[in-house]
């Protein structure tokens, strides 16, 4: 099975609804720990992700991608602008001129993005962020890959672990970001990015599902 | 939510046509939106550049022109800019002497600017980031994202603006900028959230007889929650925490000219101590009005003279906010004979004017 | 409520404290309540002395200085001082060039600065009022105590100050200061009420969805109640009321120096129009941070230009403020050359500083 | 019946002790229609008499009178005190070296005083002011006594004047001080100042009949 470009596209366009769709979740998550921004943040990214897609959707996926890395750099702003920008960026960069992607390609896309991420915003897992999201995540694709499962298999795998990394991180006192200066109060609350990472990658196996 | 606003996607835009339309001496440009000095770029001048979430007025953009900014880049309401904008700024204002840009350590601010920085340096042009982060409410730069950069900006913007004036290059003006935020603590606390615009409704509740302590300038709660006191116990908390610093080390990210990458630097402040001076800052997180600040104002003396230091500079007022919110915060910035001579230099912008 | 105060009895006096410790420029006398230029009297020059009820801060303590007020007297929050400090403040200012009080039209600053005006008058110091009536939100003088005092109040300070560092005598800058009055009008609102620290609770309450027009600048309630809208139609409903206002008569008391007595005078202003050109005030009245005043002033601006006015000069901040009230006023003052002149020559108080 | 300097020092003190104790009451009537101060201002002002009377309680009434005036004008501040402290200055003034009152000498008292409320603050009856309450009072007062009705009885009808003038000031559209910049919505408030004026001269009656 290979994923096609307009499954990519079509992801980035449910991404941009579900961003919409719990604009005000996140930005009340962020409320908590953070400065209550986050989902505005992300609607207003990935709206103007949208408006995008129509001019580009016809170029290549590593092109797609990194328009949107692009965009999203040059209109969230705050932590998670550079962030996704950097994610998206990096995927495209590493599947630079392709038309389809393989399962390995997609690991490449989601890992790449991920260490994207890790280089500019040097966080672990643990210290309370989209991190914790994204790693156990790609780990359980990767790991579903490797012991033969497909795509599909792999990638609800990846979304199981988004999902628990993004619960697992409401015990958590926060180590980077805003959230990190809250000290123990940050303890209770589930992180908004790790809650959007999980979000986007929900929506990337709806996109592979279709 | 109560605000004198429009739209609430406008809010950011429409302010900054009215800055556009009451300041001439600026040039406000919307969509990146960015805000600098209608006669730059200055000949000769290293551009000073800042920028933020916007929310914070009249920092930045109330900082530019002549003996301070060069440019101010104003994102969303309390979202740090996108490199864009950083980026265009530094074109329009940079004379060939270099940009500076004076960064408050947020993880936004932080990465926006270094891929700023990037973008900058791949066009030729000279640039460093210098970050601020003088917030001794966070306590350690190990478990956290560090201290964050709060009133202390608004002195480095003064100081640092006029030496880029007076014609120093970009080395000796970000070396200054560094020797300000080692010389600076600040602290703040509020009585009251505020409200984002697109958000609606107020970022936390808080009791009619509760106060945050150690809130940073977002309208985010802040190191504790405590029951509502008299402004001397307000101010001797906050100052002391400010007082008995000692020493905060951390390691910043810089840009290397001649490598073209960023390198680690590990920077520690000293403890302030009898007999130093300083420039004083006591300033009202947007709500509360500049009477309360001289009560604070009182103590703040009263303590520092307790302590054989002197008070060598002040400002008293709204310079560096948090929307609405009621509150005050504290800044502290050691000072010695060159400080004081940038922080006296003439300057002319909407927030601040003298000799001029 | 929750303020930066220490016990409610003592908050003039502690403000006040730190107003002295903060500017040594100024002399502070606590009981009777004054503030005046360390260098008073001034020889040879009339000293224009204003106050007030406190709680307008930086009005009036923060207007005392180089080019503007020689003494200021504040009252308890929002209640008129008392003729002592009148007094007290005109002998200690007085170079021998005679006293001019600025006063607000309410009653109670009408009736003290009267008397002490009488005092000063029999200690044989030359003396006069004027007053400040620029309300139009009060629309005639017949049922009504007379239109307020409110906006115009920080412009006359301005400019009868620089006309009395300029070396004009009493009776020019009395006329000066009618004159400033006549070209003045105000109109202010409330997004929310504000609570005097003595009564501990707010004035009034306004609903999450009202606002109050038309109010002037001590917490109460003001023409109407409307639901609110958007920072545009805020702005229109308040320079329409402005702009079309159609010449205001009223009798004032002023002093006789001759007769040592008090004589009516009829004074009416006369409507603005085309072609005119304006010094425009955007302020907050205390709580509304100066972001949201760009919005007004934008709005303000292209409603002007509508109407082929020119703002000449402006100031964009909490000038004449109600405690924490948030909300704002809108104040034009139409300009000739000899006011922009005084506009712009120097001044250094803690409210408003520039040429030096 | 002569009134002695004894009476009015209690009546003095008596009007201190009711601004205390009216000091919220008088400042919630000035909420309504003014700034909300009002209690708060006569009550510093009669504390600070309080304050003073020992040092004075021996000259004779017109000076007693005229010292409480001063400090009233010194201490209260706002409308009031010029009222009010011009009120016990020119009934001070008319009463020079006295050392006991006849009963004209207390309407001359209440009337002078009044007088100087008007001449400085040029309200008339129906302006919703202090003197709606003192109006009428004095006029009572006068009438009673022109009637052949004792000092007490005339007191009483006075005080019974100000609480009726008072009360008359509830359906009163403001024309002076500043609840008058409230237009209509000055209408159905009862007037600080007015309540004021009646406690002081319910305070008399008491001292009166003491
Ligand atoms: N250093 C970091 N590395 C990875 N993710 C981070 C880092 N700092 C913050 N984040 C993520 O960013 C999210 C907050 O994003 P957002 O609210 O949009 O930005 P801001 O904190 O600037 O307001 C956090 O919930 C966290 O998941
Ligand atoms: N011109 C006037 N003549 C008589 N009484 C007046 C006049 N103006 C105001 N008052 C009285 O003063 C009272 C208000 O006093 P106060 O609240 O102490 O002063 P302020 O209005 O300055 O705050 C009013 O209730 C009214 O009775
Ligand atoms: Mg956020
Ligand atoms: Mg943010
Ligand atoms: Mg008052
Ligand atoms: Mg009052």
């Amino acid at each position: 099975m290979s994923v096609s470009k307009e499954q990519i596209v079509s992801w980035l366009k449910a991404t941009a609804d579900v961003m919409s769709e719990n604009k005000t979740y996140l930005t009340e998550l962020d409320s908590a720990i953070g400065d209550a921004d986050h989902g505005i943040n992300m609607n207003r990214g990935f709206s103007k992700v949208l408006e995008k897609l129509p001019t580009i959707e016809d170029s290549d996926i590593g092109n797609i991608l990194k328009t949107t890395g692009m965009t999203l750099i040059s209109t969230v702003g705050g932590a998670s602008g550079p962030l996704y920008g950097t994610f998206f960026m990096r995927a495209g960069m590493a599947l630079a001129s392709k038309e389809t992607l393989s399962n390995d390609d997609v690991y490449t896309m989601l890992n790449t993005g991920m260490e994207g991420v890790i280089s500019r915003g040097r966080a672990s897992v643990g210290d309370k962020t989209m991190i914790d999201a994204m790693m156990p995540a790609m780990a359980a694709f990767k790991n579903t890959l490797d012991n033969g499962g497909d795509l599909l298999a792999a990638m609800k795998a990846c979304v199981q672990g988004a999902e628990q990394g993004m619960k697992d991180t409401i015990p958590l006192q926060a180590k980077k970001g805003r959230a990190s200066y809250l000290g123990e109060r940050s303890i209770g609350h589930q992180d908004p990015g790790a809650t959007s990472s999980f979000l986007m990658l929900n929506m990337l196996l709806q996109a592979l599902e279709a | 939510m109560k605000k004198l606003i429009n739209a609430v996607d406008d809010v950011v835009k429409e302010q900054l046509e009215g800055v556009a339309v009451a300041h001439p001496e600026l040039t406000v440009k919307i969509g990146p939106h960015y805000v600098y000095r209608a006669d730059a770029p200055v000949a000769g001048k290293v551009a000073v550049v800042s920028g933020g979430g916007s929310g914070h007025e009249p920092m930045h953009g109330g900082f530019v022109g002549m003996g301070m900014l060069a440019g101010a880049c104003p994102g969303e309401v309390f979202t740090s800019p996108t490199p864009d904008q950083m980026y265009e700024c530094a074109k329009a204002v940079d004379s060939g002497a270099g940009v500076l840009f004076l960064v408050k350590n947020y993880t936004g601010d932080v990465l926006n600017f270094e891929t700023a920085a990037e973008l900058a340096h791949a066009d030729g042009i000279k640039v460093q980031n210098i970050l601020v982060d003088d917030d001794v409410a966070v306590k350690d730069s190990l478990y956290t994202a560090g201290r964050r950069g709060v009133g202390t900006t608004v002195i480095m913007e003064k100081i640092v603006g006029a030496a880029a004036e007076a014609g120093k290059d970009l080395d000796a003006c970000a070396d200054l900028a560094r020797k300000v935020n080692l010389m600076g603590r600040s602290m703040g606390m509020a009585l009251t959230s505020c409200t984002v615009p697109a958000a609606g409704k107020p970022t936390f509740d808080l009791g009619e007889n509760e106060m945050e302590i150690g809130i940073g300038i977002h309208g985010e709660p802040g190191q504790k929650r405590m029951a509502m006191t008299t402004a001397d116990e307000i101010t001797e908390m906050m100052m002391n925490e400010i007082l008995d610093d000692k020493g905060y080390s951390r390691t910043v990210r810089e840009w290397d000219r001649e490598a073209g990458d960023w390198v680690d630097k590990h920077l520690t402040d000293e403890p302030y101590s009898e007999g130093d001076q300083f420039i004083v800052m006591v300033n009202s997180m947007g709500g509360t009005p500049v009477s309360e600040l001289y009560a604070v104002y009182r103590k703040v003396d009263e303590m520092m003279k307790a302590r054989g230091m002197t008070i060598a500079r002040k400002l008293i007022g709204p310079y560096i906010t948090s929307l609405e919110m009621a509150g005050c915060s504290i800044t502290l910035v050691k000072a010695d004979d060159e400080l004081l001579g940038y922080w006296d230099a003439p300057v002319n912008t909407p927030g601040l004017r003298w000799g001029v």
